[in-house]
This record gives structure tokens, C-alpha cells and sequence, in this order.
């Protein structure tokens, strides 16, 4: 038997048109139990075809991966990204907060005009204050957006972060070495 | 990257810069980054480019810097250990190999977040939501990125285009009137007009002297200060004072 | 326990645009018992939060009646702010306090009355007192509400020109003529 708070909480979440974070589903469904009725949620639609899933504190229903095939017909293909955003994504994502420079540093290429405004335009990255260093660098991290479209509880389900911050491949990178082989390439969007 | 450094194409269209081929040729040698030879990929980079001399191929302006700093890194490593260098061949090496590690970690890490259950693509959020009301505060939706677009596009309407003509070096009409002026005063014999050019060595600023001096030519003849003759059309042109 | 055809009929039904007839179902999941699945997934759902039910030989997904009052209002409540809203609301943000007449002149044309009235309602924007020059026009500002609207500590978050220029975000239309400016005139950087 379900109760009548659960209940509550499965309804708003299905009716939303986005993730909500758990204030939002209680800013609808008032005081309670969230929290108890989410995890009591997770486990009812587990191994089915809708399923219940967290994504940067914020929850939703989406259908279960291994049914892709069955809903990909007649759908667009979600946008293809160019190799450098792909690149550009990524080390955002890993190191965030980052600037511009740091990015240019590890991918060794100047980032093309193009690149970050698609990936800002596709909500998954965004301006994220300034570097308190000379110039006032912008810095750039993902979104709540960014998490939700792939899949991610949280920053720390990134694939192999743990050992890549182990191994030190996620260290602040010497600048000054690097801008070497930056200068004077721009790469081809 | 699988295929031996040899069969590399020099197609350099396929890599976003040197330290893209520099990866490439060092997967090329080993799956493991950090068994890689720093000398031998040093090598093998230093023979692309010049492969590319060779065949002429054009190569951009980085791809050389780096080919000049991997060959002081080259005869860095070639020293005697106990020559002092600065900075110390052993730890370029190192950073070198830190650098491709970092590039490959990160290419590794796009390639599995792509591979991800992408909603769209892999999972799909409800479909026709009945959807919540939302309070007033939020009653009017705007996106930050649109904001910055937005006024990107405004300011664009009424930014003063600025047109900047690069300024160069040139002999003026007045310049060359003085000059050739004073020097005819002592041309009794006839002489071509480049005798009287400036002495100097770049070319663009050798033809403004020649045109400016050609019209200070006409000028001076038309006040009767110079003669000119010339036996065809583009043949040399001779100057001279007029015979008194 | 539930059977994998009644999943890929659950999954289809909750992606679904709109209500789908048993033949709609049946080319997306493949033959099977379309009906015995609806009717298994109609049991599993009753008394829950939403449920499955039939409309004219159509099947969907719908939150139970009696919750929504939790739901309320569509979301075609919420409205996306016009080309011009955005814009003057870009201007000033950037420039406050700014008069209606130097908005104007940035955005070379006239800005209509109801426009920053919108921006006053949706509490984004308020009058910040007198130009002291002739006519005293009305200056504006934005609230503190912009800033948390869009997730911003400060003003000096707002990325700077040089930045909104690197990520292509000025002159969007006159892309390639840009960047012929740009290689000819490398100095100006």
C-alpha cells in the first residue's frame, strides 16, 4: 500500500517538465518525508521500464537505458559534438572550475571561436566567476544539465576520476611550459 | 592510432596541432604512455617535419616551434650527464610525457562520457508532461546563455565599425620635390631617374620613392627646373638640369 | 515480477508525445500481447500517483485526478521573455543605472513601454532614480533577483567583453567577416 505523501511525490515528479530538486517537489507537495518516499520511489520502479534516478540533487523518471532501441525510432539524433568540444567538455568537467588558458594548455590548441558557445547554447556548460589572478580570467563549469543528459549522480560518478586525480593527471598544469606550444596555432572548427 | 610511425600519413589536416601528432606518434610506440621513449618520439617527430620539408609541404608556424624546442630537448638529452643544463633535460622529458598523459587522459575521458546513457539518445524524460506551476518569480523564463548572446547581438548594432589602414613608410611628393629639387642642381649630364632614388633597401618603400620622385620629375619640368627624355615607352627615363 | 514486454510497453507509453493506440504500441515494442500488458500495467498503477488509462482506444500516462491541485497550472504558464526583453535586459545589466534613451542607443531602435514593464514584473529590473541632466529621465537597475535568477554573486560575474568575444558570442551573424578582421589585424588582441 502506498501512502498518501508518496503518492504526492510520485505524481509531481511525473507531472514536471524538468529534474526537481528536493525543495522544489516539497515547495508542491508541502512538508514531509522526502527524502523517505524518493528512496521508497526508486526501489518500487526498479527493473522497470521507467525508472526513478537522482542527477546533481535533482530527481526525475526516465525510460530504462536498456530500452533505447525500442524509443530511438523516428527521434533526432541527439547533436553530434565536434572532437574539440568533445575534448573541451571533458576537461571541463574534470578540472572545473576552469580557464580558457587551462583548457588551451592541455589540449596544446587555441579552443576555435564556436566551441564553448556550442557547449554553453547545449546548457551543459556555463560562465562560473573569475580566476582572483592577474586579468580576472572567466572560469567555466558544467551545469545541473550536464550531469542530468549523461546519466551522472554527481560530479564524483565522472568515468575514472578517482583514479585520474590519483595518478595526479588532474593537477593544476604549468602554465608557463605549455603556452609554448599554443602560441600562434588556432585550430580548425 | 595503430599503424606504424612509417605509414603515417603527412596529412596534417588530421591533427589539431603538434602536441595532437606528438600523441599520435607515441601511441603509435606504446599502449602505455609511461613507458614511452622521450628520445625515440623525439626522433620520430623530427623526421615527420622534415618528411614535410622535403615534400614541401606547408607547416603551420607551431608545428616548427615545436620542432625547435624538441631538438634543443634532443641534444639536451644527448649531453653528458655531467654537463650542468638549464632546465634540466631529464624533467622537460618528464613534462613532455606528463602533457601527452594529460591530452589522452582527458580524450579517454570524452570518448566514455559520449559512451554515457544520454537522455535523447539513450533514456527519454516523459513525454507529454502535464507539467507544475510555477510561481510568479520564474513566470518569465530566460536562458543566461541567451541573456550574453543577446547582448553580444545589441551591441553589435551600434559598435563603431573601425576600419585601421596600416601605417607604413612612405616618400612623400614633397619629400621627393626637395630632393630631387636639390640634387638636379648639379646634373649637367643626363641620368637615369633611380639615380636619384633614396639608397634604401626595402622594396615597397623603393617604389613610393620611385613614383613619388617620377611625379616630382613632371612637376620640375613643367617649371622648367628639369629635362626629361626618354627614347620608347618603358624605356629607363634620363633626367638632367636644363641646359642654361 | 514483470515481464519484458509489459516494460517496453511502460517505457513507450511514458516517452510518448501523446496517447497511443494498441497498434501505435505494437510497431514501437514488436508483437506481443499488447492488451495483457495494458492490462497488468493499469492494475500495477492503480491507486498510485499517476495511472494508466484509456481515452477512445487511446492509452497514457496521467497523474491521478484527485492530486491535481498539487500540480495547478500548465507550464505553458511560463513564457519565454521576447527577443527585445532580453536585450534590454542584457543592456542593463551591463550598464546600470542606464536611462530608456541610452537603451536606444545601444540597441538602435526604439524600445516599447511594455517591454521594461515585463522586466519590472518579473521583478528583474527596478527604477534607480534621476539622470541630473535636462528632463531628468528615470535611470534603471537590476534586483537582486536578476542575480540569483541566473545564479550570479555579483555584476562583476557577468563575463567581460574580451570574453563574450572569445566565445564567439559578439557579432554571431558576421561570423566569417570577423574573423578575416581578426587575422589581419592580430595586433589589436
Amino acid at each position: 500500500m502506498s501512502d498518501a505523501y508518496e503518492r504526492a511525490v510520485e505524481a509531481v515528479l511525473f507531472a514536471a517538465t524538468e529534474p526537481l530538486s528536493r525543495d522544489a517537489i516539497r515547495a508542491h507537495v508541502g512538508d514531509g518525508d522526502v527524502r523517505g518516499a524518493l528512496d521508497r520511489l526508486v526501489v518500487r520502479y526498479r527493473g522497470r521500464g521507467v525508472e526513478l534516478v537522482e542527477r546533481g540533487g535533482r530527481w526525475h523518471f526516465q525510460t530504462a537505458p536498456d530500452l533505447a532501441h525500442l524509443l530511438r525510432r523516428g527521434r533526432d539524433e541527439v547533436r553530434k559534438l565536434s572532437r574539440a568540444g568533445i575534448e573541451t567538455l571533458a576537461i571541463i568537467a574534470y578540472h572545473e572550475p576552469v580557464t580558457r588558458a587551462e583548457i588551451e594548455a592541455i589540449r596544446g590548441v587555441q579552443t576555435g571561436r564556436g566551441t564553448l558557445d556550442v557547449l554553453m547554447e547545449a546548457g551543459w556548460v556555463r560562465p562560473a566567476g573569475r580566476r582572483d589572478v592577474p586579468g580576472r580570467p572567466l572560469m567555466f563549469a558544467t551545469t545541473p544539465e550536464f550531469l542530468s543528459h549523461f546519466g551522472l549522480t554527481s560530479r564524483r560518478d565522472l568515468p575514472g576520476i578517482d583514479d585520474l586525480r590519483a595518478a595526479g593527471l588532474l593537477d593544476p598544469v604549468d602554465l608557463a611550459f605549455d603556452q609554448l606550444a599554443v602560441e600562434n596555432h588556432r585550430e580548425e572548427d | 592510432m595503430t599503424a606504424a610511425p612509417e605509414q603515417l600519413t603527412l596529412d596534417l589536416h588530421g591533427f589539431e596541432g603538434p602536441l595532437d601528432l606528438l600523441l599520435s606518434l607515441a601511441r603509435a610506440q606504446k599502449v602505455d604512455l609511461r613507458d614511452i621513449s622521450i628520445l625515440q618520439l623525439v626522433e620520430q617527430y623530427l623526421a615527420y617535419v622534415d618528411r614535410a620539408r622535403v615534400l614541401r609541404l606547408e607547416l603551420a608556424a607551431d608545428y616548427l616551434v615545436m620542432a625547435a624546442w624538441l631538438a634543443y630537448l634532443k641534444s639536451a638529452l644527448l649531453l653528458p650527464q655531467a654537463v650542468e643544463t638549464e632546465p634540466d633535460a631529464e624533467e622537460l622529458a618528464v613534462r613532455l610525457q606528463l602533457r601527452l598523459e594529460r591530452l589522452d587522459a582527458m580524450r579517454e575521458a570524452g570518448a566514455r562520457l559520449m559512451a554515457r546513457d544520454r537522455i535523447g539518445r539513450d533514456t527519454f524524460m516523459r513525454g507529454a508532461p502535464e507539467g507544475l506551476h510555477v510561481d510568479r518569480k520564474s513566470f518569465w523564463s530566460v536562458e543566461y546563455f541567451d541573456l550574453l548572446a543577446s547582448y553580444g547581438r545589441a551591441t553589435a548594432r551600434s559598435r563603431p565599425v573601425l576600419h585601421v589602414v596600416r601605417d607604413r613608410e612612405i616618400v612623400t611628393l614633397e619629400a621627393a620635390l626637395a630632393r630631387l629639387g636639390a640634387l638636379l642642381g648639379s646634373a649637367v649630364e643626363w641620368r637615369t631617374i633611380e639615380r636619384f632614388l633614396p639608397d634604401v633597401d626595402d622594396a615597397v618603400l623603393r617604389r613610393s620613392a620611385l613614383a613619388s620622385s617620377f611625379l616630382a620629375a613632371l612637376e620640375l619640368a613643367r617649371q622648367g627646373r628639369a629635362e626629361l627624355q626618354q627614347d620608347a615607352p618603358f624605356a629607363p627615363l634620363y633626367l638632367r638640369r636644363p641646359a642654361a
